[in-house]
């Protein structure tokens, strides 16, 4: 019986590739977007670990100000429920190639002298304000988790006083201030609060709402990827449809199998070896595609750059972190929607011979 | 009310199998209007085209509503409670799905059972050519499908009570027992020891039973089977979720039953749970297989073989059950010299 | 082994698409015993086919019943009737051959059920290629041979399972003399080794080598008693 | 010979639950150590503050309390061993009724431990002033909330409202059941 659905699959062999092709082409374009907002969520949720519950800045109806750090903290720190009042100093300057985001540490000494980063090592640009001294990579002293690597990009850290001065910000001034909360319950009421405490004007972000901020954007990526399902979708219904179609074709040779004395369960076994020749290679050929697309190698990687169509980015994609569980979901969720079709379809003459009556299915039952 | 997938996916499989069960249940309507094996009129060899056709639908329609009670089993206990603001078992959910949730599991279980019963019905019937039993199991049928309509129905209700909003209070009535002697219902006054001894009682008695009519098919020994396979999950759930469940846990009282099939705890509500269900259900399947096939000679021989595994099903899960449930008990009682109780 | 089918009260209606309906036969009371040859005649869109399918099991009548011995398997439930259909060995009146495959793949195919192994499925179909002296057609696709040739692969693969029961529409109807004459030696040589062997046909030619006659008039299957009645 | 197998897997399985029986019916040697939910895998620490490990059990319902560490709290007992518990509720349940949830008798408790509502600072659970009855949700629905002092309450009150406050000192089961709504009485 094997040998027999072997030689049924070989004796369409260009039919039957192309479908093992384009069942692994769907599996690894709707693992994709799974794959993504996954990444970017974790990403998101790691990166704002620390972050703090409130973020308050300074907006007058011009737009943003620097706040002033002793007055901020005092008024924050009134609030009931606040436990701990940070200021930030950050911001977008123009980098080398692209904007860079700076970062104000007290840690570091104002002549701090560390090696420039390898990404920064070129190409600074001759009218810059800050000197290669100034440069340390971030992550260097805020390591990152991998988690985060979708989300973060050239982001540096500098000495609080120089990047003061980069970012304009007068003395005693900060960016913004981060401000801590105990429950993420009492958010809301300090936020109220908070508002009223401040002699300016302030604009507030919480935890929260950043995180859905990222969320939403992760989502909303993730409903533009479902535009690259769309194409997978008509592919896939073209295949169900094929598949149908070649069954409808078989509903023939299945009335015939069962006239030469096959029963149902004959049927459908060598139905179930035929699928089985067709979808074991594509899982491999899907599973090999996604580790290869996503986790592998550089050279493997370009080859998902099509799919930055959807997402917004150029050339080959960095390799996602690997996390079991967002890949295996993302695997399982992308078989089942691709293949539980396809299993449906091809068993799905089968089940219904094993039901009818086989004469209505040769020469329309043969008149004559 | 909650737009979850799972939820969805319940839904629609309820839908179809429900709608399948229906036009099954239509079809084996006009077998027992119209059934007569003897005669060879139109009517009649139409009615047989027909009776094959209902009984694949119901098959499907059978599994689908199966598949979606574990569907819904997962969801109520992994699913829903990292929704429901407070709930953090199935105790919660529950508590949020007021008594329509209790309903529905419970219609559920019995029509599944039920449903069960008739596809054994089904099964024996498809082993002789000429179907003896058609119209025993579209009464079957018949019987089952109020049961399967009810059950989705309080589904649809229990599902349309959840709320993100209003918070639940999960363990307050499980533990809130002590120091509050009025309000405690009848089976928390039983004490442990008459748990433990009824349910290794009938667990022995079950399993002797089984054996019994494992080795000897037969009427006698199948209807003791029935009876004790239908008492012994409640003294065995009982058991566990009174006493041997603090073993699970590893506390000295939770008794609830939900937290067992939480990642916690291995999931071990599903497997001991399942095993109580499957053991139900094989009692009584053995009896129903002797009482037919000696009614029907034509089946007499598939019955028999259909009732001894029945029998064998219903030694091995409640063997399986006690192994699995007393199991942590026997551990702690090796580790530390003493009960959890002291 | 069968002792014979008999048909009991058949009647056939089919029923067209915008529900009109056509009686192809009724009250169909025939009998055909193992180890005779049975022919039926009468015109063509009589229901010979039909009255055939109903024989191999393949559509259910619309009342009535087919016994095998005793026992009414045109009533049996689909798997068991499935089952017994192993026993039936039938040659389309268009063949029904899988043009793609070659003639000796076409053979096996009632025998691959078998879980014999592969070769001894091959050795049983070139025998009964062989025994239409279609030997030599073995790796021939289908679609190359002429409508004798591919008769004669028909005819071998109904037999190839040895059936209890032989059923064949105009199973002569592409054969010259010669064919004609090896394709008949194959229907004597099942009936004395007690198969029930039915054939529809309307080829005078076979007239001779049947042992019982019946014949399709006015939807109704009356018995005929052979060639010399029909002049 | 498939029989034979069959009966020798009944017979070692009928041995087990024979054995497991004589297990339950005989097996009841009694003495304390062993007995009792299992105590975190490390105690308070030198500034009474919480250390919970990854599988330490709330006594109460078996959460593992790691997940759930903003309403975390603990008992200390006079023998060394800490608890620890997945919310407040628990965590009061077990200083009411040690015996049902933590196998010792009342004289052995030594210390409760809970994160004051606003700062999460761990106090000891008898010095602050507890308010049930508020929209507050801890992991096990509505929570008893422990705070600092009566500046914290006045802020809370508003915040979050509050039916009813409480001492853990006050605590017995007849006020237990009043302010989880067991029976209705009427707020002081």
């Amino acid at each position: 019986m094997f040998y027999w659905a072997l030689r049924d699959i070989l004796r369409r062999p260009v039919r039957h590739l192309l479908m093992i092709f384009a069942l692994a082409g769907l599996m690894i374009a709707a693992a994709a977007p799974l794959l993504f907002t996954g990444a970017l969520s974790a990403g998101a949720e790691a990166l704002l670990s620390d972050a703090p519950s409130i973020v308050i800045r300074r907006a007058d109806p011009v737009g943003w100000q620097p706040i002033p750090i002793e007055p901020g903290i005092k008024a924050a720190e009134s609030i009931v429920g606040v436990i701990r009042v940070r200021a930030r100093r950050w911001g977008v300057i123009d980098g080398p190639k692209n904007p860079l985001v700076v970062i104000g540490d007290k840690g570091l000494s104002d002549n701090h002298a560390s090696s420039l980063p390898d990404a920064f090592s070129s190409d600074l640009p001759s009218n810059s304000d800050f000197q290669s001294a100034d440069f340390r990579d971030f992550s260097e002293r805020f390591p990152l988790t991998p988690e985060t690597a979708p989300l973060t990009h050239e982001t540096v850290s500098l000495s609080w006083v120089r990047a003061g001065q980069l970012l304009n910000l007068p003395l005693g001034t900060a960016t913004d201030l981060g401000i801590d909360v105990y429950y993420p319950q009492e958010v809301e009421a300090v936020c109220r609060e908070l508002s009223d405490a401040f002699p300016w004007p302030v604009q507030m972000l919480t935890h929260q709402e950043i995180l859905s901020l990222f969320k939403r954007r992760a989502s909303m990526m993730g409903s533009a990827a479902l535009f690259s399902l769309i194409p997978a979708l008509i592919g896939m219904i073209l295949m169900v449809m094929a598949v149908l179609q070649q069954q409808a074709a078989n509903v023939r040779e299945t009335g015939l199998l069962k006239a030469l004395g096959w029963t149902a369960r004959d049927i459908l076994r060598l139905s179930f070896l035929r699928m089985l020749l067709v979808i074991v290679p594509a899982i491999l050929l899907g599973a090999a595609g996604i580790a290869a697309v996503f986790y592998g190698p550089a050279p493997f990687r370009s080859l998902g750059a099509p799919l930055g169509l959807f997402f917004g980015w150029h050339g080959a994609l960095s390799a996602l972190p690997f996390d079991a569980q967002v890949a295996g979901s993302a695997f399982a969720a992308a078989g089942t929607f691709i293949l539980l079709p396809y299993i449906g379809a091809s068993l799905w003459s089968a089940v219904r011979a094993s039901a009818a009556e086989p004469g209505a299915f040769i020469e329309g039952g043969g008149a004559g | 009310m909650i737009a979850h997938p799972i939820l969805m996916a319940i839904g629609m499989a309820d839908l179809f199998g429900l709608g399948l069960i229906l036009s099954a249940g239509w079809i084996a309507g006009d077998i027992l209007l119209h059934w007569n094996s003897d005669g060879r009129d139109r009517r009649q060899i139409a009615l047989e085209a027909r009776s094959e056709r209902g009984g694949a639908e119901a098959r499907w329609g059978a599994g689908l509503f199966a598949f979606s009670t574990l569907l819904l089993v997962i969801a109520v206990t992994r699913i829903l409670p990292e929704l429901i603001p407070g709930a953090m078992c199935g105790t919660g959910v529950f508590q949020a799905m007021q008594g329509a949730g209790f309903r529905a599991f419970a219609l559920r279980f019995i029509t599944l059972l039920l449903l069960f019963l008739w596809h054994l019905l089904d099964r024996l019937n498809r082993t002789s050519r000429r179907g003896p039993l058609t119209e025993t199991s579209a009464r079957g049928l018949l019987i089952a499908l109020p049961g399967a309509v009810l059950g989705i129905f309080d589904t649809f209700k229990a599902v349309s009570l959840l709320d993100l909003e209003r918070p639940v209070d999960c363990c307050a009535a499980l533990y809130d027992r002590f120091g509050n002697g009025n309000s405690l219902p009848f089976w928390e006054n039983i004490p442990d020891a008459f748990w433990m001894g009824g349910f290794m009682v009938t667990g022995i008695l079950l399993i002797a039973a089984g054996v019994w009519s494992f080795l000897r098919p037969g009427r006698k020994s199948a209807a003791l089977l029935a009876i004790f396979s239908l008492i012994w999950p409640f003294a065995a759930a009982g058991a566990l979720v009174q006493v041997l469940s603090a073993y699970h846990y590893q506390v000295l009282s939770h008794s609830c039953p939900w937290c067992l099939f939480l990642p916690e705890h291995w999931r071990v509500g599903f497997f001991l749970f399942g095993a109580l269900l499957g053991g139900m259900a094989a009692g009584p399947a053995a009896l129903l297989s002797i009482i037919v096939g000696q009614r029907y000679p034509a089946i007499r021989e598939p019955a028999r073989i259909m009732s001894r595994r029945a029998s064998a099903w219903a030694v091995l899960l409640s063997i399986l059950f006690i192994i699995g449930a007393s199991f942590p008990a026997l551990l702690w009682r090796l580790r530390h010299g003493v009960w959890i109780g002291g | 082994m069968s002792g014979g089918i008999f048909c009991r009260d058949l009647e056939l209606v089919r029923r067209g698409s915008s529900g009109q309906e056509r009686t192809i036969f009724t009250d169909v009371n025939a009998d055909f015993p193992a180890g005779n040859i049975t022919l039926i005649t009468g015109p063509a869109g009589s229901g010979k086919s039909s009255l055939l399918y109903i024989l191999a099991g393949l559509i259910r009548p619309t009342r009535g019943e087919v016994l095998d011995g005793e026992e009414a398997v045109s009533r049996w439930l689909t798997p068991h009737r499935d089952l017994w259909r192993k026993g039936v060995g039938i040659v389309f009146q268009h063949f029904q051959l899988f043009a793609e495959l070659t003639a000796e793949k076409n053979v096996m195919i009632p025998l691959l059920p078998k879980k014999w192994p592969y070769r001894r499925i091959r050795n049983r179909a070139n025998e009964a290629l062989e025994r239409l002296s279609a030997g030599h057609l073995s790796q021939m696709p289908v679609h190359f041979l002429s409508g004798g040739e591919r008769q004669r692969v028909a005819v071998a693969r109904a037999l190839a399972a040895d059936p209890a029961i032989l059923l064949a529409d105009e199973p002569t109807a592409h054969q010259d003399p010669e064919g004609m004459k090896i394709v008949m030696d194959v229907f004597a040589e099942a009936r004395d080794r007690a198969r029930v062997v039915v054939i529809a046909a309307h080829d005078p030619r076979i007239a001779g080598i049947a042992d019982r006659y019946y014949r399709f008039i006015d939807g109704r299957l009356l018995h005929d008693r052979g060639p010399e009645s029909q002049g | 010979m498939k029989k034979s197998r069959f009966r020798q897997i009944l017979c070692s399985s009928l041995c087990t639950v024979v054995i497991s029986a004589f297990f339950f019916i005989f097996g009841g040697g009694i003495t304390a150590a062993g007995s009792g939910p299992q105590p975190g895998k490390m105690g308070l620490d030198e500034a009474g503050r919480m250390q919970v490990s990854d599988g330490d059990r709330c006594p109460v319902c078996a959460m593992n309390v790691i997940k759930h560490p903003k309403f975390a709290s603990a008992i200390q007992l006079k023998d060394g061993r800490t608890f620890y518990f997945c919310g407040t509720g628990c965590m009061i349940r077990s200083w009411l009724h040690p015996e049902v949830f933590l196998g010792a008798e009342k004289d052995q408790l030594q210390k409760p431990v809970v994160k004051a509502y606003f700062t999460g600072k761990e106090m000891d659970a008898r010095e602050a002033i507890w308010v049930a009855g508020s929209d507050v949700i801890g992991p096990m629905g509505p929570a008893l909330v422990p705070l600092k002092d009566e500046a914290e309450l006045e802020t809370f009150r508003e915040r979050h409202g509050a039916k009813a406050t409480f001492r853990l000192s006050e605590m017995d089961d007849e006020k237990w059941q009043a302010i989880t709504g067991k029976k209705a009485v009427k707020e002081k």
